[in-house]
């Protein structure tokens, strides 16, 4: 690994004039289970780690019933994972931040930095999305909140600029009568990056039907993949094998896979019309339970 | 030494002698050598797949405040050497040369350019990054196949076919060829009621040994060099090092410490010579640590594969002829494994027609080595795929096809020879017997699979002393690296000769100075002719301390007895030493007592191996999930049963990985797109049920006391089984390695 | 004589037999012996020496390290193979 | 040349005080640095497991920290498992039960293990297999892994 310098700062304004000060040679370090990866091979340059661990507001969970979940962008997996309100309100989220590597890297790895890393596979991404989560950036002069939808621009891009950080994700409280989940396929039952993944979140109304949905995809699309109209067309229909199937169809059509070393592309077609069919299963079936 | 009688050591299963150091993070790896004034030392390797060699300068490099050492292959060989070797046709010397350090061109993505010996690691990569090498890219050969094709650039431009056939003037880029030839194929096929084909494809895969490869190499002040490897053969790493180096073997001793694994893959060395060059021309130490990318691509894996298989049986289940081409990838530089695949392949059923033709064939990859049973996996898949497909159209239980045509004693290979003392019809009636066979598969989308596998196993060459301690413990060393418990299945053989507690065997493995010449531990040939030496060492100090008996007895040597721990001499009750006791008096009676034996085993028996899988099939995700696996194997005589099944377990889920999981995959210019541990997946504890392995000890008569090699067959059915299980599961017949859910999906018509 | 077996892509040169006898006391005087017979087998199965590289034989069953200098008896049979090696 | 830094950090329950550079890894100084040469680099990139060690109680790879971070923590490493001369059980229990042939992913099993234990002190066979998922063995096939570490936990 080429040499860098490494800082632990302890707050958030001491994080940002450095990252300020430096410009993109600055990288933040949070769980380092991608970033030490990247540099390493030479695939990622450095001059300065900013490890932003030592900063409590980084490191904080919070939820309350109204303003919903508030987490740092330096929380582990783990720790998300075991905090007993997540575990309770936010399965969906669970399943998809669990999954992200095995025991080792989910005491290392973040929902901040698999956010940052922006790789069209990244997990928690789809999950963010469907439940309606916003990253709030920090920067020197200013703080801005931007729905996770809209975070991710291109392969390994985000809308983060330069002296800007991710300080913390909010995710909206669980509204009534929904329920959320995120399914992937990998090749081997652990330790493997999505050849596809599908989250959805659906809300029902009193009758029963759907009122809201939303579907979202990860590694079948250069970012990971907000499918507005696979959620739209559930909207008013009952939550009914056919009616996921036409979704699933939609998000089928909407996605762009490839073909690279872990699938090919008419698999990860393939695999999005069956991911999202199951994911909306698991999810109507958490509403009703 | 009979088999039945009671053995007091052989049979059990104590601690293995080096768990307590490896279990403490004590035992010092070739990874954990360190020396006073070490330097870290980094290979530069090209990242074109064929190429010539414009230039390389390392001035920079060179100029590196921190940078000791940089080597190319000028430091190898110079100018004028290699003209000589040129002039003298020594292609194999320069090859290993090449291999080592590429001189003019490289032919394949990974081989070795040059190398630097730094102060940290960190400045032994910044040096690597200052190295400027200009390259020509030339076209590469990627596929078996298109290496074949007439128009396919050639590797080696004076490449001839090696074969027993005609010479040929034409080069090529076939290495070998070869052929088997038994009764009329066309005859047989024409008397077959029912005849299947297909072709069946693998990829390169490797041996995934968790410790890459590591060298230190120390030249001490008397300009003598010291080698401390990561290696199956320490004498296979001297021979390599005085080879290229044009060293006297005297001056080079070669010390093993403990392998992080290896199956086959440190048989051959990398980066010793390259080890001794930097610390020749640094002045010190150096230790050259591989990585994990430089392990996939400048080590040697498996052969990819191309098999064409066609077998034809009666109704009533006789198979009558079989034809098989196997088109083996060497990698870069000429080698042998089809001819291998095919013995194995052919190995555990009775052909009475076949022809089999064999081609290695070189292409810008690695260059293979061997792995496990080398050559036999991706050809045993082949066989015991389209067998258990000739089973089914014929409507024959798999393991009774699988019997009515297994070889017996007295049956004939396709080389002509006998099978004598084999195991495979116990085999398979054990795997027909297992509860596992017969117990229902509950629920949709299952199946269950058999294969059959055989393996010739090796014997070879071996040495062992036991010097005995006047306090009655005895130690024990070999040349046999051990990497798998064989300094304790070793010792307990010696152990059961002396009549010893296994305590009281100190059992290790010595260097190339202190010991004699041993082959390299591999193809399960360790416990096999490694413990016949150390049996014969001890039969030799019961021989000498019956002697000092003798001569303190004063009685004739032929008189003494040693039995259950005692000397004895029938005629007096008063002449008697337990072992203890009379190596008290060896040094007031005369000399130390040192049992020497070498041996060099030229009969081993083969191993076969029945597998059993249970799998579940997502019919929408293509996603293979196994249930439950048996593992039945003729083992001869377990020494260590514990450690036998240890070498089931593992040798079977290195067949689980290579059939659902593993293989290099390659872009058209020759460059692997997963050398790492993330997209080449070895099998992980989640993947796997437990392993069921179940042991039939069929003696084998050449061993005192029946051992067979068993390392190397577990790998080889689990492709089959698994192929097998797939097809019950799903009705779709696969005929690639590894097994991608994308590949079970098109075989289902479902993308 | 001992017998030998003729490796298939060795038959062009024995006129199709599978099976030939040859006398010698060794294996090297048997291919000699061979080569007078069906000329050109020498050159096929020996580098100078040595036994051609990646080929072995067998005396009786027998795979032997001493190669071309192994000892053959008046019954014995001999095949040509393919060198093995191992994991 | 890049400044080192001074660290200070409990290593197996003993206070340490190291310099390291910013770059290197937890792994490379606990190997090259202090010499503890139990803990194994198989990958360098997190997906192996030989390098897992415990940080403030917790599993991780130590290829995947850097040095530097472990600034005023604490670290277990497998040098640190046994109260010398008595074995830890999972290390007596991965003897008595042959959950080891070349002994390199060794290290990093037991750690895992005792991370597990630690916090699910009987788990399930599959509880066990989906903890070590992280940790590879080439050798064993996992059986005898899982074996052991179920005879440590007294199931």
């Amino acid at each position: 690994m080429k040499p860098f310098a490494y800082q632990a700062p302890v707050s958030i304004e001491a994080a940002v004039a450095l990252l300020a000060e430096y410009g993109p040679r600055a990288r933040p370090l949070a769980g380092g289970t991608d970033l030490l990866v990247q540099l390493r091979r030479g695939a990622s340059d450095a001059a300065l780690l900013v490890d932003v661990k030592r900063i409590p507001d980084l490191t904080r969970i919070t939820f309350d019933p109204v303003s919903g979940l508030t987490f740092g962008a330096a929380v582990s997996c783990a720790e998300l994972c075991e905090h007993p309100d997540v575990r309770a309100h936010y399965p969906g989220l669970v399943d998809a931040v669990r999954i992200i590597g095995g025991a080792a890297i989910q005491n290392r790895a973040t929902v901040g930095g698999n956010l940052c890393n922006a790789t069209p596979s990244g997990d928690s991404i789809p999950a963010l999305i469907v439940l309606g989560a916003e990253a709030q950036l920090t920067g020197a002069d200013s703080t801005r909140c931007v729905p996770v939808r809209d975070f991710c621009t291109a392969p390994g891009k985000t809308v983060r600029q330069p002296g800007e950080m991710l300080v913390a994700l909010r995710v909206p409280p669980p509204a009534a009568r929904s329920g959320a989940a995120y399914l992937r396929f990998i090749p081997r039952a652990e330790m493997d990056i999505a050849v596809a993944g599908a989250g959805a979140w659906l809300q029902l109304a009193a009758d029963g039907t759907i009122a809201d949905a939303r579907i979202a995809l990860s590694a079948v699309a250069p970012t990971p993949l907000f499918v507005a109209e696979a959620g739209a067309a559930l909207i008013g229909q009952r939550p009914t094998e056919d009616a996921f199937a036409a979704a699933a169809a939609i998000a089928q059509e909407a996605c762009r896979p490839i073909t690279d070393v872990r699938g090919t592309a008419e698999q990860r077609r393939h695999l999005v019309g069956v991911l999202v069919k199951r994911a909306l299963r698991m999810a109507s079936e958490r509403v009703a339970s | 030494m009979a088999n039945n009688k009671n053995f007091s050591v052989i049979g059990t299963r104590p601690p293995r002698v080096d768990a307590a150091e490896k279990v403490t993070g004590r035992a010092k790896y070739g990874s954990d050598a360190q020396l006073p004034g070490m330097a870290y030392g980094k290979v530069l390797r090209s990242p074109h797949a064929h190429a010539r060699i414009v230039s390389i300068d390392t001035h920079a490099a060179e100029s590196l405040p921190g940078v000791y050492a940089v080597v190319t292959s000028a430091d190898l060989l110079s100018a004028e050497e290699r003209a000589a070797r040129v002039a003298a046709e020594d292609w194999g010397f320069l090859a290993a040369c090449d291999q080592t350090l590429a001189h003019d061109k490289v032919l394949f993505a990974g081989q070795p350019i040059a190398a630097v010996a730094a102060r940290t690691p960190t400045l032994a990569e910044q040096a690597l990054a200052l190295i400027a090498v200009e390259y020509e890219v030339l076209p590469a050969v990627v596929d078996v196949l298109d290496a074949l094709r007439d128009d396919a650039p050639l590797l080696h431009p004076g490449l001839r076919t090696r074969s027993l056939a005609a010479p040929s003037e034409q080069p090529s880029n076939v290495a070998v060829y070869a052929q088997q030839l038994k009764g009329d194929p066309a005859q047989g096929f024409a008397e077959a009621d029912v005849i299947v084909e297909r072709e069946f494809r693998s990829l390169m895969v490797h041996q995934g040994y968790i410790e890459p490869h590591v060298s230190t190499a120390e030249w001490n002040a008397d300009g003598k060099l010291t080698i401390y490897a990561d290696t199956q053969g320490l004498f296979a790493v001297r021979d390599q090092v005085v080879w290229l180096l044009r060293l006297p073997m005297s001056d080079v001793r070669v010390t093993p410490l403990e392998v992080g694994g290896a199956f086959g893959g440190k048989n051959n060395s990398y980066v010793d010579v390259v080890a001794a060059l930097l610390a020749r021309k640094a002045g010190r130490p150096v230790k050259v640590t591989m990585g994990r990318a430089d392990t996939f691509l400048g080590t040697g894996p498996s052969s990819g594969t191309v098999i064409r298989l066609k077998l034809g049986a009666t109704r009533e289940g006789r198979i009558m002829a079989a034809q098989a081409a196997l088109y083996y990838e060497v990698g870069a530089y000429p080698g042998s494994l089809a001819g291998s695949g095919a013995h194995v392949m052919f190995g555990p059923y009775v052909f009475p027609n076949a022809q089999v033709d064999c081609y290695d064939v070189v292409v810008n990859k690695p260059p293979t080595a061997s792995y496990r049973a080398p050559g036999g996996t991706p050809a045993t898949f082949a066989m015991e795929a389209l067998v258990d497909e000739l089973a089914e159209k014929l409507g024959l239980d798999p393991l009774d096809f699988r019997l009515l045509n297994s070889v017996r004693n007295g049956s004939e290979d396709l080389d002509g020879d006998l099978y004598h003392h084999i195991g495979g019809v116990e085999v398979l009636e054990a795997a027909k017997a297992h509860p596992h066979y017969t117990a229902p598969l509950a629920g949709p989308n299952r199946g269950r699979g058999v294969a059959h596998s055989y393996w010739g196993n090796w014997g070879a060459r071996s040495s062992c002393t036991i010097t005995v301690n006047p306090d009655g413990t005895v130690g024990l060393v070999t040349g046999s690296v051990d990497i798998t418990g064989t300094r304790t299945s070793v010792a307990m053989q010696a152990a059961e000769v002396l009549g010893l507690p296994l305590e009281r065997v100190k059992s290790s493995v010595g260097d190339t100075d202190s010991i004699g010449y041993s082959d390299v531990s591999a193809g399960s040939r360790t416990t096999l002719a490694t413990g016949t030496a150390a049996i014969r060492a001890a039969q030799d100090v019961i021989a000498k301390m019956s002697a000092r008996a003798a001569t303190i007895w004063e009685v004739p040597a032929e008189s003494v007895t040693y039995q259950n721990g005692v000397f004895a001499v029938a005629a007096d009750a008063e002449k008697r030493f337990t072992f203890a006791e009379l190596a008290a008096q060896l040094p007031n009676t005369g000399n130390t007592v040192i049992g020497v034996a070498n041996v060099d085993v030229g009969e081993w028996g083969a191993s076969f191996a029945a597998h059993i899988v249970d799998v579940e099939v997502d019919p929408e995700t293509g996603k293979t999930t196994l249930l439950r696996y048996t593992a039945v194997q003729d083992v001869g005589k377990a020494i260590h049963p514990s450690q036998v099944e240890g070498q089931i377990q593992g040798g079977t889920v290195q067949g689980i990985g290579w059939a659902l999981y593993e293989g290099y995959v390659y872009n058209e210019a020759g460059q692997m797109l997963n050398a790492n541990l993330l997209d080449y997946k070895l099998p992980t504890a989640l993947d796997l049920p437990m392993i069921d392995p179940v042991l039939v000890e069929v003696p084998f008569p050449g061993h005192p006391f029946g051992v067979r090699g068993v390392g190397e067959s577990p790998i080889l059915p689990p492709p089959g089984a698994i192929a097998n299980a797939i097809a019950r599961a799903t009705g779709a017949r696969m005929t690639q390695l590894p097994m991608t859910p994308a590949h079970i999906l098109k075989q289902m018509g479902k993308i | 004589m001992a017998s030998v077996s003729i490796p298939s892509l060795m038959r062009d040169l024995t006129g199709g037999l599978a099976r030939v006898e040859a006398p010698g006391r060794t294996v090297a005087e048997v291919v000699d012996a061979l080569n007078v017979a069906y000329p050109g087998v020498k050159a096929r199965l020996c580098e100078g020496v040595r036994l051609m590289a990646g080929l072995a034989v067998s005396v009786d069953g027998r795979l032997t390290r001493l190669g071309l200098q192994q000892p053959v008896g008046p019954q014995s049979e001999i095949r040509f193979l393919r060198a093995s090696e191992g994991g | 040349m890049t400044k080192k830094t001074l660290v200070s950090a409990t290593i197996n329950g003993e206070e340490t005080e190291f310099l390291c550079e910013p770059q290197q890894s937890l792994l490379e100084v606990l190997r090259d640095g202090l010499g503890l040469t139990g803990t194994k680099e198989g990958c360098n990139d997190g997906n192996c497991g030989a390098c897992s060690v415990l940080l403030d109680g917790r599993l991780v790879n130590s290829c995947l920290v850097l040095a530097v971070e472990i600034e005023g923590r604490s670290v277990v490493t497998v040098e640190g498992l046994a109260e010398w001369p008595r074995l830890h059980p999972l290390q007596k229990a991965f003897a008595e039960n042959d959950a080891l042939q070349c002994g390199f992913c060794t290290p990093g099993m037991l750690i895992a293990s005792k991370a597990l234990l630690d916090r699910n002190p009987h788990p399930t066979e599959a509880e066990i297999r989906a903890w070590l998922a992280g940790n590879l063995c080439r050798c064993t096939g996992y059986d005898k892994i899982v074996r052991a570490v179920q005879a440590a936990s007294g199931e």
